[in-house]
């Protein structure tokens, strides 16, 4: 009677196989993530050569990196600015758009919101392609009007789905509350459903930012080959050799999106404001 | 007093379908109406009309003398009380309690004081600085009683404010919203589905049922005189049981069983010898141990089926010679003897408390 | 008394600004759709070079795009069987992982969580020159198991994540009663938890081959330059001119993309198993 | 008869956190055993201990004369039926009940059989070929319970299962399942927080409360000589009065109220005079008209606050000269008239329905 069991033991007996699919989650995960991990060393190597593990330790590459003859500094900053003003855009094109499409009952929503999503599931290099075509007859290409277009085709759609899921949670009495209390559409929209969902809204605008800090490709066709973005950079230095400065970068480029997935992964949960 | 709430002719079609047949109905100043009844019935529909969240396919809609048919929302002048409290998540809850007079531009001083009031009638002033997500449940739909009457309109409107809550809260809320509205004299247009909180709380009750008002009165009236089976049933316990008429005078309709066994009920219009009808009685207003018998009451045979205890009262069932079953409600007692399963019974109840339906 | 009200006007004066919001909605919904359109009627034209509207119409360039000795068929069978298998594995990756995820309560599981997923936040750019430094090591480069390993790191994190929202909405208590009733975990897994989330793994899976299928940066530092994937064939046909024979390609792609776009949007909701 | 379950001493501890205190129970074969009480007393984490989706900090489990202590889920031969139904949405009614036929390796045919015996037990022939979300709530919970009972376990566990269902559906289901019982003589243990529902369908209940069981006992010896203020206050109405106890013989012990007015109350172990008391009486025993007072009633005096109408009754509020509130539940009558705030009563009640507590 009464013998003791530890919790470790029944976790062990009961839960065995469940632990099994731990087990496969962090292979999976190791499997997932180990190339991205090893450049990270190889970037703080020294040698003209990209191998793991380095040879020599330093932080040349990182000077070399961020020498501005290089222009890498020019093609960071210049990233920076269109991801910024391509996200702007993408606000204030998506979050209309999204509660739009959430707050009505009309015939044709159901196809609108997958049309209107569609651009998500369309392939890149189509996207890319049309948009250089397109942008061809505006005479924008080159220009950063037409690369901050082209981005904000690429990441509005992303923007409307976190603005959707926010709005999903939101009840709608809550603007009809509202409603009752006195207040016109305008002030339902601006001092109800935009507080209510800055979380969602906060984390879709990172996650955007991140997207079109990232692209490659539309930007390849869009921008000037003397004004790179900083993945076209990239791109364009590994077309004709794989220089190690590329390990820095990229472990630059992995930080940034630890930093920015952690901020935004802390901003998604609802009920969260201001706590 | 003045009327708050007068409906005209107020009907609802969806294409083909009708949710709401032409309805009046009046409201006045300082009144607690209830609409009760299943879902389906049309109160939703007749509530959201009259908050001007849908428009009536026909009639008019006068909110405190004005003719608000087709006034926007905002304009309407209503408090409303939602189920799911609909408070903002991202304001506190004195924010949220001064949102409607600083939508009405509203001196800060005088909100201050106002919210300060109204969070003290609903004795919340200690938490005013807290999100509406710390609160229990009990507590948001407090600061949402809180924010409908901060502005003092001209009708608040709650839509099954208790039905988020258990069972032991909402009879404490219902004993609250009862007492805020004799002491401030607000006039509340009530919905709720559930009888007892309907029947506990209103001054009137519209009984709503297939998209219109089936009866409407006070709670004692459509207790003790339900005017329709449905009303009968709806409210309160009921037995049905089905008979013939056979006698009638201007006093009394008396009813044969199936099994022989007469039934007397007092006269109703409408009703005539040789009609088939369903007799009702309450299961509390049977009684067991047969009195000497009288005229003024009813008596049935029967056999006990089945026992439930409840602690304050104790049913049992019995089928009845004509063949159905019966429910007896009598207070439970200390020293109240099981009843066996096929012991005989014999049951009693006043005329006076037995119910007609065709 | 008794004025008739009809319902159009009833929308049009009491929801007048979130017609506005719909109307936001459409033409964002423009914007972003009209590049990938005005390829369509490109790809009907005869000309040599790519002009909106096309002067002559004709089924020329998707003749041209069927013809066996461009390359173009084959490069879209390698892209479809990679597509497939790629598809497979991450599916017996990521479905046990998101199990394993979404049923334990342990220390540091939304970390790992939060990791398992943080590959859809990773820099393409990045992701595509790690793998590739990663399979010069273990020799896989230009290899068909090099891109499929490739594709399954791009894509598995995708089908974690349709797989947990497909388990989010199962009850815990379905499989404690499986249990209850004699199952082993192994039933419950096969017979009780698979067939209840088969409408989010379905969609999942299609979202994922459109990924691996339209994947263009990984594939092209992987792949044999002579046996490209049907992306990479595109990319590198464009880089060095704009063959009208592209638009009959990318036609072909976004009707493929609106057609797995569709399945996948009705295996989607949940609870219709069946129906 | 024999035991179906048996509990010693069986406790659970999350590291300084005691969910459960060592904990005896005995379920017997038919016996349908309710474990009652408030989230947080402990019936969930007991619930799950014996279902083996919790292990015991200390303790021995026998189901059905094994030591299943340290047995897997699977081999417990247990039936649940839960909350939210856990019917598996891609099988069809009839698979759903065929599953634990299905993994028990049973031939085609005997599954057949007891499938279609097992729904036409819950009365649900007729859908069999429905997937659950064709069904109602209640439909639901219907099949989920023929399931439970298909391959005749040991013992059925219920946990909350009328939660998710609406008032006049649960009543319904309660009757079912207890018809079910009582017909088949399965075992049952079942888990609810409402205390009706454990009164009405329980043969024995088992009051939980912060981790341990209160009282255990039949319905009626829970409501009539409850052990504590709390079970007093869990099961059914009561009003708690403040007093010293004044005199005591082995027969009564009279308590004094602050306004000066003495209460006798049936002695009970551990109380001495002079000691602060609680004493409690139920709603339903207090009556109104004073009776020719006799030594087997107690009298006090009050003044009326409020009434509440409830249909088949009605409560009344007063306010005793010792101070506090307290409510008194009369049935209910046509003729009976409301009674005027401020109004003077005499409240009295028989001495055995009084209560005394620490």
């Amino acid at each position: 009677m009464n013998t003791l069991h530890q919790s470790a033991k029944a976790t062990s007996r009961l839960g065995r196989p469940i632990s099994a699919s731990v087990l496969i989650a962090w292979l999976v995960y190791l499997f997932l993530i180990v190339p991205s991990l090893i450049v990270v060393p190889m970037s703080f190597g020294t040698s003209n050569e990209l191998v793991f593990p380095p040879q020599q330790w330093g932080l040349d590459l990182y000077a070399k990196a961020l020498d501005p003859a290089q222009g890498w500094l020019s093609a960071g900053g210049r990233s920076f600015v269109l991801g910024l003003i391509a996200t702007g855009l993408a606000l204030m094109m998506g979050v209309p758009a999204a509660y739009g499409l959430s707050r009505t009952n009309f015939f044709g929503q159901k196809a609108l919101s997958f049309m209107l999503l569609s651009p998500i599931f369309a392939p890149t290099i189509v996207v890319a392609l049309a948009l250089y075509l397109y942008f061809a007859t505006l005479h924008i290409n080159g220009s950063m009007l037409g690369l901050v277009m082209g981005h904000a085709v690429i990441i509005t759609p992303f923007l409307v789905v976190t603005t959707l899921s926010g709005l999903k949670h939101l009840d709608r009495n809550i603007e009809n509350a509202a409603m009752v209390m006195g207040a016109t559409q305008l002030q339902v929209f601006f001092r109800v459903v935009l507080p209510a969902i800055k979380g969602p809204v906060l984390s879709g605008s990172l996650f955007a930012f991140l997207l079109s800090f990232d692209e490659v490709i539309v930007s390849w066709f869009i921008a000037r080959s003397d004004q790179p973005t900083l993945p076209v950079k990239m791109y364009s230095s590994i077309q004709w050799e794989v220089s190690p400065v590329l390990a820095a970068i990229s472990t630059f480029l992995v930080f940034i999106t630890v930093i920015v997935s952690l901020v935004s992964a802390f901003a998604q949960p609802e009920n969260t404001d201001g706590f | 007093m003045t009327s708050k709430l007068t409906l005209h002719g107020v009907s609802k079609r969806y294409g083909p379908v009708t949710a709401l047949h032409p309805t009046d109905l009046e409201v006045r100043e300082g009144e607690f109406v209830t609409l009760l009844g299943p879902s389906g019935s049309g109160k939703s529909t007749l509530l959201k009309i009259i908050a001007g969240m849908e428009l009536p396919t026909e009639g008019r809609i006068i909110i405190n003398g004005r003719d608000a048919t087709e006034m926007p929302v905002r304009e309407r002048d209503l408090g409303m009380v939602f189920q799911n409290y609909a408070l903002m998540p991202h304001l506190t809850v004195f924010d949220n309690v001064a949102f409607p007079l600083k939508i009405r531009k509203t001196a800060t001083e005088e909100i201050r004081r106002k919210v300060h009031d109204a969070l003290k009638t609903v004795q919340l002033e200690h938490l005013k600085d807290r999100k509406p997500q710390a609160l229990s449940g009990g507590q948001q739909q407090r600061v949402s009683i809180a924010r409908a009457i901060v502005y003092n309109p001209s009708l608040v409107l709650m839509d099954e404010p208790l039905g988020a809550l258990d069972k032991k809260l909402r009879e404490q809320l219902q004993f609250e919203i009862k007492e805020l509205h004799d002491r401030l004299g607000i006039t509340i247009l009530y919905v709720t589905h559930d009888q007892q909180e309907a029947m506990s709380m209103s001054d009137r009750v519209a009984l709503m049922n297939g998209g219109r008002i089936e009866q409407i009165g006070t709670p004692r009236q459509l207790y003790f005189t339900p005017e329709t089976a449905f009303a009968a049933d709806f409210l309160g316990s009921s037995n049905f049981i089905d008979a013939t008429v056979t006698a009638r005078t201007s006093e009394r309709t008396v009813c044969r069983l199936s099994s022989g066994e007469e039934i007397a009920a007092p006269s109703r219009e409408g009703f005539s010898e040789g009609q088939k009808v369903r007799l009702m009685v309450r299961p509390e207003h049977i009684s067991l141990l047969g009195q000497a018998v009288s005229a003024d009451r009813n008596v049935l045979k029967g056999v006990t089926t089945g026992t439930t205890f409840f602690g304050e009262s104790a049913e049992i069932r019995a089928r009845l010679a004509a063949g159905s079953e019966i429910a007896i409600r009598i207070p439970n007692d200390y020293s109240l003897p099981e009843a066996e399963p096929g012991a005989p019974l014999h049951l009693e109840w006043d005329v006076r408390q037995t119910h007609v339906f065709a």
